[in-house]
């Protein structure tokens, strides 16, 4: 390793590196190991067809990584606090020089995100395995699962900006895969192609901004010759920021750093669904029911904001970035939020709900409040985990009904799974002291602090209004599907165990989680209490977030508006839904999600139809038809002319001999004739 | 007197020609043909070339001639086949070629006038010339004898040609 | 030196203008080169040409006498007798061809012309249906690969 | 023996065996035409894994081989063979690979042994097909390998000859495409290319009075020459790339081909024009490369996006591949007009990723029309319950082609694009570059789309009694080629390794020439400067 970066690490007090010992094989070891039970169940027949051995292969892969993460946390990692655990091989070099690195990088941060990422992802693994109980294809299903664990903790555990990418495209293809899973289904394809398309743009501005940061960081401190770090290395361009100032490295004066900030934060946009490109993750529930809870909770749409907590230094600093951030968080939470009202489909509430809770960790992000937004993920992957692994359960008992009108009074019929919705309702509508409490006030306690972003206030009580607006949604479905009469027309039951056991034990993290990050000075001035921002204390920029009595108490207040209208509304509605009537044009509008889908349907239909056609009209026509036909027509035509002059008519002949013999003489003539009269 | 004897063979010549190029039968152009031929041996004569104009009537007239008229006659042309034929028939580019070349021709006669190069009476006023036999006879088995011996060769292969040609029978 | 007897008439070749006798020449030149040029009967062609050859000697005469040279006149002389050969060769070939063809017109015996393909063919352009490709129907295919012996 | 001569020679003698064998006999036919390629194959991959440890010791004919260019450790070419043939005209069989020969002929093997294999299905004329096929590859091998201008060119002209009879005589015609056009367009095309390229060849010789490709290098042409013949004879090679405007006969050529000739024709034939380019118009003329690259950098700009939006209005496959084809030359191209280490390497291996990505997609494509007599994704739909192997082939395919992680291409293209990045000085402020990056959304336009429409939904009925790949020998290419785009995709190096070594020379050539052009300007500045003695306004320009 470099010496010199060794030293400057040194001088800052900053984590120190290991890339020997336990954590740096056991990183290897977790990440691959879903990969190779991937590939085996692609690969070798007998194992695909083998339904439970894909299922428990797939399992224990994932099972191992939980097991290794916790070893990795429990022991090298409490003992030395802050270290680091990198191992770096060179992947790409030109020569002898390293131009991509590849290796994992185990850090505070990824072993959080690890172990959110390899325990969700047990707990639906497992209860896949009763969800898809049937499914003759279910060892397909279990190798696209783990090939989809393996792109998102390959995107944990980088250590550089082009492995992330890597992964970021590879969570992209796994997700086409496991979206478009009943691929029959002409919607499912529908769905797959929208969601890969739609990351693809995002990926577009990603892999653009990461160009300008490898281009800036390779002409500063010449990383591109070193001996194993390239320029696409988190840890050199952090160097690189850090000791130059992002000023100078990114020649602030044409704003190449917000620019290069906003592209990055595009891909983040892309994978965690911020408007505009949120309109995919809607759409991915076509998928398999534990594909949209490993999607919404744990993988790929914390995979944007992970990753900008992962580079904050490049975001902190650059001028408006922070500011659009923000912004585009908030927006988001709101239109989210208000879409969510108007869905009857039990899955797409969670969705949009996914996506207004993003909205929030977005506005954390652009806050500068990266712990809080860390926070928020974490306690949210297991909540909404929880409530979309429930609404599999429901929709498993009500036999493969989604629809919420043709629900209700399953709160007899199926007890463990609304015991278990309803602690993972409490959590994300914030109404008791549990999990989304204590990291959505953090979040709102940041916005109101932060000097990052222009009208935080305004993103403030837009925070506040999405926080009744949550638990309206919220409460609103726990009602349509648990509460009144059933409706419909299957004989309701009670998921297996398999399924019902991951509920339970996500409840209970549900129940618990939120206790880890009690804001410091909660239990009187000087008290301690936050261990999660102090486990991720390097990834904070900016002051700490306090507790702020007055707008937890306003927020959890307007959570418990908005959940007594809706039992105000839902308790005794039946069936029916009084809430488009009553809010009319709104209502459209929101049941419409903003014409957002329009807008991009018409995009694509007409404008990127257009313009295909148009090139084709060009191509066919214009240089096919016109310039190359044309050519080659001209000379057959001509040809065809020169041709008839052979007609073997002893006439021609004798005229094409004269004209000759006159051209001939004429010139003959002018010569002569010129010279005769030069001559006189 | 001179002059006018050139003038009046000379019209007969090109008359007769026009009307040989311009007749339906053959027979009747080859008849037109040896009045040209006559006229054109007249203008010889004029021109002090007598053994010339003596070739002129006993091989063309007499012999070339009677050829052809043995050619006509042994073709027997039907009539039908002899009135297939258009008349006029002026083909556009044929003529027009011709005229031009004609034309070309004839600016090229006025431009050497123009320019002199045929000399004028006082030049050729005491110029002699001997168009006679012996003269001839000298010239051709003197300075031409090669190229005499040559036209015997190719009179010899013309005649071959004729026969072989005229013998097979081609299918 | 004038013959004897026809000097009366004959003053001297001299008294006539060269350019009259060119000129002369070059009127029967046009006459039979229209004769090549319009007359389709193949004996009139040739006929045609032996004006055009007579044309020459005239000018040839005439240049013979205004230069006082002798070997203009033995052009003549050789002139004739390729006229003679010609005309023994053409009109051999006249026969032939009327034992083929039965007839003297020249526009019957036009074999050696291209033959006529008719009109350019137009170019199919990629995309443009068409119809004499029949495996090209999905109704026609045969399923399955047929296995080869 | 030399391996290399081995590799060129095996095909050559199958090619005439193959006249004296009965035609009836498919099978010897056949066997013979797999052991030759084989051959090559085995032959190629034993030059690559050698390729790092190989000394010059070891060419008996390293003497004559590097007479006029310099020691024979500085020499690049390895494996390298002579034989003096028209000392006259100073004309020698020369054979010898560099880093990037040795990756085109590795390709080459690679898409000939799996076009052998795909090709079992032909029924007429097999005993044509494969002499034909055989003759087409020794062209290609010979281009790849050879070191002497005139067995250059002479072997580009055969690799062009036989495709004439191969599309025209085992082609198809469909409802897009029509066969005999095809190949008339495809053969003039490539031919008005070839003599485009041939007036180059003839000018060089001209001026360099050798036909030695290595003292070529050394020759160093003035920079005048250089700039006026520079673009003939780009332009001879980049008809073959094909660049824009010149592609129409690619795709046209494509859809009308039978498979392993699409194979070969997408895989191989196209990267001897970009290999031209690089060995040919980059090596002689550094400092017009330096003049022209950058118009180059737009022209493939057009490629790519153009290609692949004409690409998105297809609804015939091999039309969607044809285009996409000519799309991803684009990244070669741009990788090559980046001019830099990063971006040239990227280009070379692009040209091996993409060469077998497409022999993948056409070959399946072959195999289903086979069956279904069809490729317009509107009669398709739902293959993926009948033909499970064929299908996930084509997605890996598509895959691949999209420049998704995993596959060699992925590498290879983001390689072209930070290469045209670090280019963006010379090269449009970086707006080629973001274009292609915009290309890789494009390209999963239509790739994904095919893959949909053919392979995912309802299966109409009539498609019921397909037949997937079901034996070894009909799924072996498949593999071959899918597992050749995984080992280079999660394992770059060793090509990388290969590539770099013939790369490297090219780009220090190129940044002399660079040098060498800028040092012109500063001087004629110079000059101009001294007239009105204002020599405070002398600055250093836009060098990068």
């Amino acid at each position: 390793m470099d010496g010199a970066f060794l030293t400057f690490l040194a001088a800052k007090g900053e984590p120190t590196l290991i890339n020997t010992g336990f954590a740096s094989w056991a990183a290897w070891v977790i990440l691959f190991a879903p990969l190779l039970v991937a590939f085996l169940v692609t690969a070798v027949p007998a194992i695909r067809k083998a339904n439970g051995l894909a299922a428990a292969l797939s399992i224990s892969s994932v099972g191992l990584g939980l097991v290794l993460t916790l070893f990795v946390y429990f022991f090298p990692m409490l003992q030395a606090g802050d270290n680091v655990y990198e191992h770096i091989v060179s992947w790409v070099a030109i020569g002898d020089s390293p131009l991509i690195t590849f290796g994992t990088r185990m850090d505070a941060l990824a072993v959080t995100m690890t172990l959110v990422v390899t325990g969700v992802g047990f707990a639906i693994f497992v209860y896949a395995l009763g969800y898809m109980k049937g499914d003759e294809s279910m060892g397909r299903f279990y190798g696209k699962f783990a090939l989809f664990v393996f792109s998102m903790l390959g995107i944990v555990m980088s250590p550089n900006f082009f492995q992330t990418f890597i992964f970021w495209e590879l969570v992209g293809v796994s997700s086409y895969l496991l979206i478009g899973y009943y691929w029959r289904k002409h919607s499912a394809g529908e769905a797959a192609k929208k969601a890969f398309m739609t990351n693809r743009v995002g990926d577009f501005g990603f892999l653009l901004g990461i160009l300008m940061v490898w281009a800036a960081v390779g002409d500063a401190t010449g990383a591109f010759g070193q001996d194993v770090y390239s320029a696409f290395d988190f840890t050199v361009i952090e160097r690189a920021v850090q000791t130059l100032g992002a000023s100078t490295l990114f020649w602030d004066s044409i704003g190449y750093a917000a620019i290069a900030a906003a592209l990055v934060f595009c891909g983040a946009m892309g994978k965690s669904a911020q408007f505009p490109l949120h309109v995919w993750l809607p759409d991915a529930m076509e998928g398999p029911t534990p594909v949209s809870a490993l999607m919404h909770a744990a993988t790929m749409v914390a995979a944007g904001v992970y990753m900008i907590i992962r580079c904050n230094f490049i975001i902190a600093y650059a001028e408006w970035a922070p500011t659009l951030i923000c912004w585009l968080g908030g927006i988001t939470a709101f239109i989210a939020a208000s879409m969510a009202i108007t869905q009857n489909d039990i899955k797409k509430v969670l969705a949009y709900s996914t996506l207004s809770q993003l909205g929030y960790m977005t506005m954390a992000l652009g806050a500068g409040a990266y712990t809080a937004a860390m926070f928020h993920l974490t306690t949210h992957a297991f909540f909404k985990a929880l409530l979309f692994l429930c609404a599999g359960s429901v929709i498993h008992g009500c036999h493969h009904e989604q629809d919420m009108r043709h629900m209700g009074g399953l709160k007899s019929k199926m007890p463990t799974t609304y015991k278990t919705w309803f602690v993972g309702t409490i959590a994300l509508t914030a109404l008791l002291p549990i999990a989304g409490w204590w990291s959505k006030d953090e979040i709102l306690g940041a916005t109101r602090i932060t000097d990052m972003v222009w009208g935080s206030e305004i993103l403030l009580a837009l925070g506040v209004l999405v926080a009744g607006m949550t638990a309206f949604y919220m409460w609103r479905a726990t009602y349509m599907t648990f509460g009144g009469e059933y409706r419909g027309h299957a004989k309701p039951h009670e998921s297996p165990k398999v399924m019902t056991m991951p509920l339970v034990a996500l409840a209970f993290f549900s129940l618990f989680i939120g206790f880890i990050g009690i804001p410091d000075g909660t239990f009187g001035a000087g008290t301690k209490t936050n261990w999660f921002e102090g486990w991720l204390h390097h990834w904070h920029v900016g002051p700490y977030a306090k507790m702020v009595w007055p707008l937890a108490i306003i927020a959890t207040g307007v959570a418990l508006v908005g959940f007594l209208i809706a039992r105000k509304i839902y308790r005794n509605a039946g069936g029916n839904d009084p809430l488009p009537a009553k809010l009319g044009g709104i209502w459209r509008l929101w049941d419409n999600l903003y014409y957002v889908d329009n807008f991009y349907l018409w995009l694509v239909k007409k404008v990127q139809q257009g313009v295909a056609k148009v090139f084709w009209f060009f191509e066919r026509w214009i240089l096919i038809q016109a310039v190359i036909n044309g050519l080659s027509q001209t000379v057959r035509i001509s040809g065809d002319r020169v041709r008839r002059v052979q007609s073997g008519r002893l006439g021609n002949y004798v005229t094409s001999f004269l004209l000759g013999a006159a051209v001939v003489g004429l010139l003959v003539l002018l010569q002569v004739g010129l010279a005769s009269a030069g001559g006189k | 007197m001179t002059v006018a004897l050139f003038l009046i063979f000379g019209a007969t010549a090109l008359a007769s020609a026009l009307l040989s190029v311009t007749r339906k039968n053959p027979v009747a152009s080859a008849m037109w043909l040896v009045l040209m031929f006559f006229g054109l041996a007249g203008n010889y004569v004029l021109l002090e070339a007598y053994f010339v104009a003596a070739v002129q009537i006993l091989v063309y007239a007499g012999a070339i001639m009677v050829l052809f008229l043995f050619v006509i006659m042994l073709l027997d042309l039907r009539r039908e086949q002899l009135e297939s034929e258009p008349q006029p028939r002026l083909p556009f580019f044929g003529v027009a070629a011709a005229v031009l070349f004609i034309a070309v021709a004839a600016i090229a006669l006025l431009d050497a006038v123009d320019a002199g190069v045929f000399p004028d009476a006082a030049a050729r006023s005491t110029l002699e010339l001997d168009g006679s036999a012996k003269a001839i006879g000298e010239s051709l088995f003197g300075t031409w004898v090669l190229a005499f011996e040559v036209t015997g060769f190719l009179l010899l292969g013309a005649i071959l040609g004729a026969v072989i040609l005229t013998k097979r029978r081609l299918t | 030196m004038t013959s004897a007897f026809l000097s009366p008439v004959v003053a001297s070749g001299l008294a006539i203008p060269l350019e009259w006798v060119v000129g002369l020449g070059l009127a029967l030149f046009a006459v039979g080169l229209l004769g090549v040029a319009c007359r389709r009967n193949i004996l009139i062609m040739l006929l045609s040409v032996e004006i055009m050859l007579n044309a020459s000697n005239l000018v040839l005469v005439g240049f013979s006498r205004v230069h006082s040279e002798i070997s203009g006149q033995v052009f003549v002389f050789f002139s004739m007798v390729v006229a003679a050969a010609e005309v023994a060769v053409g009109l051999a070939i006249v026969i032939a061809l009327y034992r083929l063809r039965r007839s003297a017109d020249v526009d019957d015996a036009h074999d050696l012309h291209d033959v006529d393909y008719g009109p350019v063919p137009g170019l199919k352009l990629e995309g443009e249906p068409h119809h004499h490709h029949d495996h090209d129907e999905p109704e026609a295919q045969p399923v399955g690969a047929t296995g080869e012996a | 023996m030399n391996p290399l001569l081995l590799c060129l020679l095996a095909p050559a003698a199958a090619t005439i065996a193959l006249f004296f064998i009965d035609e009836n006999a498919k099978k010897a036919i056949r066997a013979i035409s797999t052991v030759a390629t084989g051959l090559s194959l085995a032959m190629a991959l034993l030059m690559f894994i050698g390729f790092g440890d190989y000394t010059y010791e070891h060419a008996a004919t390293a003497e004559a081989f590097t007479a006029n260019a310099g020691a024979a450790d500085e020499h690049v070419y390895k494996y390298g063979i002579a034989v003096d043939w028209v000392e006259e005209l100073g004309l020698s069989f020369r054979l010898g690979v560099d880093g990037m020969g040795l990756a085109m002929v590795l390709l080459t093997a690679f898409i000939i042994f799996c076009g052998v294999m795909v090709s079992y299905g032909i029924k007429t004329r097999v005993k044509e097909y494969y002499i034909c096929l055989l003759a087409l590859v020794t062209g290609v091998f010979g281009v790849f390998a050879s070191l002497d201008l005139f067995f250059y060119y002479f072997f580009y002209e055969l690799a062009v000859i036989p495709m004439f009879l191969l599309i025209g005589v085992w082609g198809s015609t469909t409802k897009t495409v029509d066969q005999n056009y095809a190949t008339m367009k495809l053969v003039l095309l490539l031919s008005a290319g070839a003599v485009f390229a041939l007036i180059g060849l003839i000018a060089v010789y001209g001026e360099a009075g050798t036909f030695n490709m290595v003292a070529l290098e050394e020759h160093g042409f003035s920079s005048s020459f250089q700039m006026i013949w520079f673009p003939v004879v780009f332009l001879g090679f980049a008809a073959l790339v094909p660049m824009w405007p010149l592609h129409s006969w690619s795709p046209a050529g494509h859809a009308a081909a039978p498979a392993a000739v699409s194979m070969l024709h997408a895989g191989v034939l196209m990267k001897l024009g970009a290999f031209g380019i690089l060995r040919i118009a980059c090596t002689y003329f550094p400092q017009a490369a330096d003049t022209y690259l950058p118009y180059v950098g737009i022209l493939c700009c057009f490629n790519i996006i153009y290609g692949g939006l004409v690409a998105v209005a297809q609804r015939d496959m091999k039309l969607i591949i044809g285009y996409s084809s000519s799309s991803h030359m684009g990244y070669v191209l741009l990788g090559v007009a980046s001019a830099s280490l990063i971006g040239i390497n990227g280009a070379v291996f692009l040209m091996f990723a993409h060469g077998i990505m497409t022999a993948l997609a056409f070959a399946l494509i072959g195999w289903f029309y086979d069956q279904t007599h069809t490729r317009m994704l509107d009669d398709l739909g739902g293959m993926m319950k009948v033909m499970p192997f064929a299908g996930t082939m084509f997605v890996i395919a598509s895959m691949a082609s999209a420049g998704l992680p995993g596959f060699a291409n992925f590498v290879s293209e983001l390689m072209v694009i930070i290469g045209a990045w670090d280019a963006r000085n010379v090269l449009w402020f970086g707006v080629p570059a973001i274009l292609a990056v915009w290309g890789l959304v494009i390209t999963g336009v239509y790739l994904l789309r095919a893959v949909k429409d053919a392979w995912f939904g309802e299966l109409p009925e009539r498609w019921k009694n397909l037949k997937d790949q079901r034996t070894f020998a009909e799924r072996t290419p498949y593999v071959i080629l899918t597992g050749v785009l995984l080992i280079f995709g999660f394992w770059p190096q060793p090509m990388l390794n290969v590539v770099h070594q013939g790369v490297e020379p090219l780009v220090k050539r190129l940044d002399a020439g660079r040098e060498a052009n800028e040092r012109g300007t500063r001087n004629a500045r110079l000059e101009r400067i001294d007239e009105p003695a204002t020599q405070g306004a002398l600055t250093d320009g836009e060098g990068r």
